[in-house]
């Protein structure tokens, strides 16, 4: 990248089931919270990205209400219809076009106003799959785990552990959704079958929440904060539909890795990253996700977790803040992701904080297994 | 964060159902149509052989675009790539239902196909489910040319091809 | 800054039915006819920027379902919609993603399939914006003939009545001067191949002779709901110089929200905007947008205005408003044929959004227009004069989002 | 009307529905009953933004101009101004549905009926509201024309309490 950008303030809600909230208020405590956090203000900023869908908010444009709370009031205002990480992306090209110079991003989702999962269910091909009914996120993911199980040899014992890594770090997560801090893979495997062999808690929640964050170039950076978090590079994929697709593998994240991974430099991501955020909305993807991040070779996601190598103690965190699982407000996910990789760089992650962060990844995604993916690496200037 | 944490929740009086009726595309007429003479069709890509199921005029991978002459028939037969048992279903309010007994759903690829389909199951039971195991198409009475027509797939008899562990190969 | 141009243009023939294609087929056919225009392999796109309203059709994410078709898989795709602006959002963003540096190819596609809803026009669609507060106002006891009342207006879609009847009041402009808008739009797409109300010959008698709906508009005035996808392809200098005879640069884009202005905010509460047709946001867009491309008198150097009109108003309205005409006096230059397509300012050549509406597709088409009459391949609605500086407008939400963009032949 | 008339092949049709109502759940601030219980007492309440001064009529909770909350509440007059107008067509039975019902048929409209919907700002607020105008024919309305909100007899606290504006006779 030419230029650099900096993470300069964020904010995020307590993710919770049913926030006695309304859609307004939420988007508009996380937005002046972020602005404040970076302690700039609404007139400083220039372009304003947000991330909701229609389907999702039970709202045809969805953020036309939202404006104003946001703070988008007569800015350079743009929607993306996924994940608030594919919002900061399109803040960070913003920015690194030179046209505009300090940017807010906002991503949310209350998944009590319509059900998630039955949004999935209008995602796939009305022509053939929608015909027969049964083809949503659940069942499209147990596919893939099934699939996932058959071909590596991964047990569902495996596939639990990463829940009890996760809610039990989520459990030190003030913003958390789903803490439990004493979780055991027996109580995993135990709680309420969906689509064998996914689980109540092997997927994510169905959590109300939003975030915010504000994106500096590197002279604005400069003025705002004495602690930049810079993005040093970023990658974006996505994959065909799940029809023409070996769902087993997430293609599309390992492509957004590589180059990712080619932008920030770096060789050998398990040695030079020192924590990472992923969007696993299933436990099981969390290995699928190792792999495609490279952190060990296809199949072998289940020696990390096994090994305790992805704790929050760990070699390379994975997930400390508790990930998807912990908390999963659809469009507010990999942004949250974003806030808490910064976060650790920062040294200002609570009670989640891994010990030494100078580098860390984030990733989102949005759709059926994954579809689209997102990475970004994040630096600091200490080192 | 500070906030007042008094709402109202809103639930509309009268059912607002909205309907769509998707046009098909004449590919996929003619694959829905076959259903009626118990036919899968599909279409091969003239440049990199992949087979679609169902048919489109468009490869998604060399982008080659297939015409009539590369439609293919399918036979029926296929392997198992990944099942499931569904416990619940979510109905159109997005409430899910319990089922009374778990219904069991197939990812599959029929011979010859470069495309994996999700088919419901029948004639088996959960427990016996295996990846890889050979399966056919099981039509419903009387075929009308509906998607309907497929009714389940089910184990066929014969030996069962098993998945090698080696992912598939990528373009 | 890197500089970003247009090389390449497609669209699907825009009808109130196609029913002979599917919507992937449909999205497809234009990207690849931009792709072919373009001159650029499906592999050379590096980036794709996709849109339309997910309510109307009925699918979610549609852009998961057809990737393939649109050459997507395996390459970024960003989903962006800002209702009726989303056509002019994909494009900001493709150029933002080429001005980025971290792309050289971008393509950006949007599109509606109406026909596909089983509702007349995009009722189902329009319904859903404002459901939630139209049912928290039916909790409150709001009267089924206050809702009635509403819903006269809603049938001349929405806050574009009132917005009408402000510039009337203020400007002076009469019903005759709509009837004299839409004639001329329809004449107009009557010679554009891929517009959807074709009329040869339209006069301003023949729209006044069609029912009103609720006054100021007639039935005559109305954009219809269209079937269609367009798409462009966007590449940075570098690739723009070498591979295309004659890029049309995007020189200056800008898009400022507004209030929201349907009359009411979340929920029901009330807003802060008086005149609905002050549209303070496309002014101030159109102020980024001339200054980035340096033009400083928008009447003098901008020759022809691709303005997104559902209503024949909005016409007149936004050309005042992105400073093509003296306030209030846009119809009087459209009384003396300004407008037409060989006019002094010809306005919406291409019949405009008056005359296809397809939603998502509607603002890039305006886009587009104007990147065919700066390449001089608008066939037989090229306006006679050259053109080398052209501006397209997009107008969404509830009257509270814009997108303006200027295009040039030159850097 | 003579517009260009073109043949295409159709196909087939795969159907699905989408249960707007049923599914979805929104979440509102309790102002807009608020300013309905306010109807009742022939109050007409806003918002008062306290960075700008704005009132907005009926109450919202955010000025997104100055980016803060209206936690104050401000009452304004009665009496307005039509800011705008739009005039209905003459009601005929047959000819449209509101929610599948005919409004003539309903009796919620006469036959021949044209209705006015106008935009009033009443005195004190920075916002406009829509209701009626009744006690005028549509040639006599304007911009700028006085009125008088028209309440109902019993009033419930309901929105619908707010019936209509009337001209100002002063």
């Amino acid at each position: 990248m030419e230029r650099r950008v900096a993470i300069v303030g964020y904010a995020q809600s307590h993710h919770q089931q049913d926030m006695p909230m309304t859609r307004e208020d939420m988007v508009f405590e996380v937005a002046r919270e972020a602005l404040r956090s970076a302690a700039i203000l609404r007139e400083d900023v220039d372009t304003v990205i947000t991330a909701s869908t229609d389907f999702l908010d039970g709202r045809t444009i969805s953020n036309l209400y939202l404006s104003m709370a946001v703070g988008a009031y007569l800015k350079d205002e743009s929607k993306v219809e996924e994940d608030g990480a594919f919002a900061a992306y399109y803040a960070l090209m913003r920015i690194l076009s030179g046209v505009h110079h300090i940017a807010l991003v906002e991503g949310h989702t209350q998944g009590s106003v319509v059900n998630p999962h039955l949004v999935s269910t209008y995602t796939v091909d009305p022509l053939f799959e929608r015909q027969y009914g049964f083809l949503n996120d659940i069942s499209a993911a147990a596919f893939q785990a099934r699939m996932y199980m058959e071909r590596y040899g991964v047990s569902e014992e495996e596939i639990a552990l990463v829940s009890v890594k996760n809610l039990t770090n989520a459990a030190r997560n003030p913003w958390a959704h789903r803490k439990m801090p004493d979780l055991t893979v027996e109580e995993v495997l135990s709680s309420k079958l969906y689509y064998d062999p996914i689980r109540e808690l092997t997927m994510s929640p169905v959590s109300d929440g939003a975030c915010a964050l504000v994106l500096a170039s590197e002279e604005k950076a400069g003025e705002i904060t004495d602690t930049p978090v810079w993005i040093e590079g970023v990658g974006s994929c996505s994959d065909g539909y799940l029809r023409d697709r070996d769902i087993c593998r997430l293609d599309s994240l390992r492509k957004a890795a590589l180059t990712a991974y080619e932008m920030a430099g770096i060789r050998d991501p398990s040695a030079e990253l020192d924590v990472l955020e992923v969007s696993e909305k299933f436990a099981h993807e969390e290995l699928l996700i190792y792999e495609a991040l490279g952190l060990c070779p296809e199949g072998k996601g289940k020696t990390l977790i096994a090994e305790g190598v992805t704790e929050r103690q760990g070699e390379t965190p994975v997930n400390p803040s508790g990930g998807a699982l912990g908390a999963d407000p659809v469009c507010a996910t990999g942004l949250v992701r974003l806030i808490e990789a910064a976060k650790q760089i920062r040294g200002d992650a609570d009670a989640h904080q891994v010990p030494g962060v100078n580098r860390a990844l984030a990733h989102g995604q949005f759709g059926l297994c994954a579809q689209k993916n997102i990475v970004f690496i994040l630096g600091s200037d200490k080192k | 964060m500070s906030s007042p944490s008094k709402i109202v929740l809103t639930r509309a009086p009268l059912p607002v159902v909205a309907g769509f009726r998707w046009s098909v595309g004449e590919m996929m007429e003619r694959f829905i149509k076959a259903l009626a003479e118990r036919r899968i069709l599909g279409v091969r890509c003239p440049q990199c052989g992949y087979v679609y199921v169902p048919p489109r005029w468009r490869c998604g991978r060399c982008y080659a675009p297939p015409g009539e002459e590369n439609i293919a028939e399918l036979s029926g037969k296929g392997t198992l790539l990944s099942y499931t048992a569904a416990a619940v279903e979510i109905d159109g309010a997005g409430n899910f239902k319990e089922l009374s007994s778990p219904k069991t759903l197939g990812a599959i690829k029929l011979e010859g196909a470069g495309s994996t389909i999700f088919m419901p199951l029948g004639e088996v039971k959960p427990g016996d489910l295996k990846v890889g195991m050979a399966v056919e198409v099981v039509w419903r009475e009387e075929t009308k040319g509906e998607l309907a027509d497929i009714k389940y797939f089910k184990p066929a008899k014969g030996s069962a091809e098993i998945l090698s562990p080696k992912a598939p190969r990528r373009r | 800054m890197r500089n970003v141009a247009v090389i390449g243009c497609g669209q699907t023939k825009h009808s109130g039915k196609r029913r002979d294609v599917n919507l992937a087929e449909m999205v497809g056919d234009a990207v690849w006819n931009a792709l072919e225009d373009a001159g650029v392999a499906p592999e050379e796109v590096d980036a794709f920027t996709v849109g339309n309203m997910q309510g109307f059709g009925g699918v979610a994410q549609p852009e998961q379902w057809l990737a393939e078709w649109i050459g997507a898989s395996g390459k970024p795709v960003l989903r962006i919609t800002t209702g009726g602006s989303t056509g002019a959002s994909v494009v900001h963003g493709a150029y933002y993603a080429v001005a980025s540096g971290l792309y050289d190819i971008a393509v950006a596609t949007g599109w509606e399939k109406h026909s596909d809803s089983k509702e007349p026009g995009a009722t189902t669609g329009l319904t859903h914006v404002g459901l939630g507060n139209t049912v928290n106002q039916v909790n409150c006891g709001a009267s089924l003939r206050h809702l009635l009342s509403m819903m006269i207006v809603g049938a001349a879609a929405g806050v574009a009545c009132y917005q009408a009847m402000y510039y009337m009041h203020r400007s002076g402009c009469r019903i005759e001067h709509l009837d004299m808008v839409a004639a001329k739009d329809r004449r107009n797409a009557a010679k554009n191949k891929y517009a959807h109300l074709q009329w040869p010959g339209c006069t301003p008698e023949d729209i006044a002779r069609t029912e009103l709906v609720a006054y100021p508009f007639r039935f005559g005035h109305i954009c219809p709901a269209s079937d269609g996808a367009s798409a462009l392809v966007l590449a940075s200098e570098d690739v723009a110089r070498k591979r295309c005879p004659k890029p049309v640069w995007i020189r200056g884009l800008a898009a400022y929200s507004d209030e929201e202005n349907q009359i009411m905010s979340e929920g029901g509460g009330g807003i802060g905007i008086l005149d609905a047709s002050q549209q303070v946001g496309a002014t101030m867009s159109a102020i980024k947008a001339y200054r980035m491309a340096g033009i400083k008198d928008p009447r003098k150097e901008i020759d022809l205005a691709e303005l997104y009109q559902p209503f024949p108003s909005q016409e007149l309205i936004f050309a005042e408003r992105i400073g093509l005409f003296e306030e209030g006096k846009a119809w009087m230059a459209l009384e003396r044929g300004e407008t037409d397509i060989d006019g002094r300012m010809p306005c919406d050549v291409s019949g405009g959004v008056n005359a296809t509406n397809a939603i998502g597709s509607s603002a890039l088409q305006r886009i587009l227009e104007c990147a065919l009459q700066i390449r001089g391949k608008a066939e037989e609605h090229q306006v006679p004069k050259e053109v080398h500086h052209a501006v397209a407008t997009a107008w969404g939400g509830a009257t509270n989002y814009f997108a303006v963009t200027v295009l040039s032949d030159s850097l | 009307m003579p517009y260009i008339k073109e043949k295409r092949k159709e196909t087939l049709s795969l159907e699905g529905n989408w249960e707007i109502s049923a599914s979805t759940t929104w979440k509102d601030s309790p102002l807009l009953q608020e300013y309905a219980l306010g109807l009742k007492e022939k109050k007409i309440i806003g918002s008062l933004c306290p960075g700008c001064g704005k009132v907005i009529v009926p109450p919202r909770n955010i000025c997104g101009r100055c980016h803060r909350r209206m936690d104050e509440r401000a009452e304004v007059s009665d009496i307005g101004t039509v800011t705008c107008f739009v005039i209905s067509a003459p009601f005929e039975k047959g000819k449209m549905k509101l929610f599948g019902v005919d409004p003539v048929d309903l009796g919620l409209v006469k036959e021949g009926e044209r209705v006015i919907s106008v935009y009033v700002k009443f005195d004190g607020a920075d916002s406009n509201v829509d209701t009626e105008l009744v006690g005028a024919k549509p040639e006599e309305v304007y911009v700028g024309m006085r009125v008088k909100a028209v309440w109902a007899e019993n009033r419930g606290g309901k929105l619908s309490d707010l019936e209509a504006v009337e001209p100002l006779k002063e």
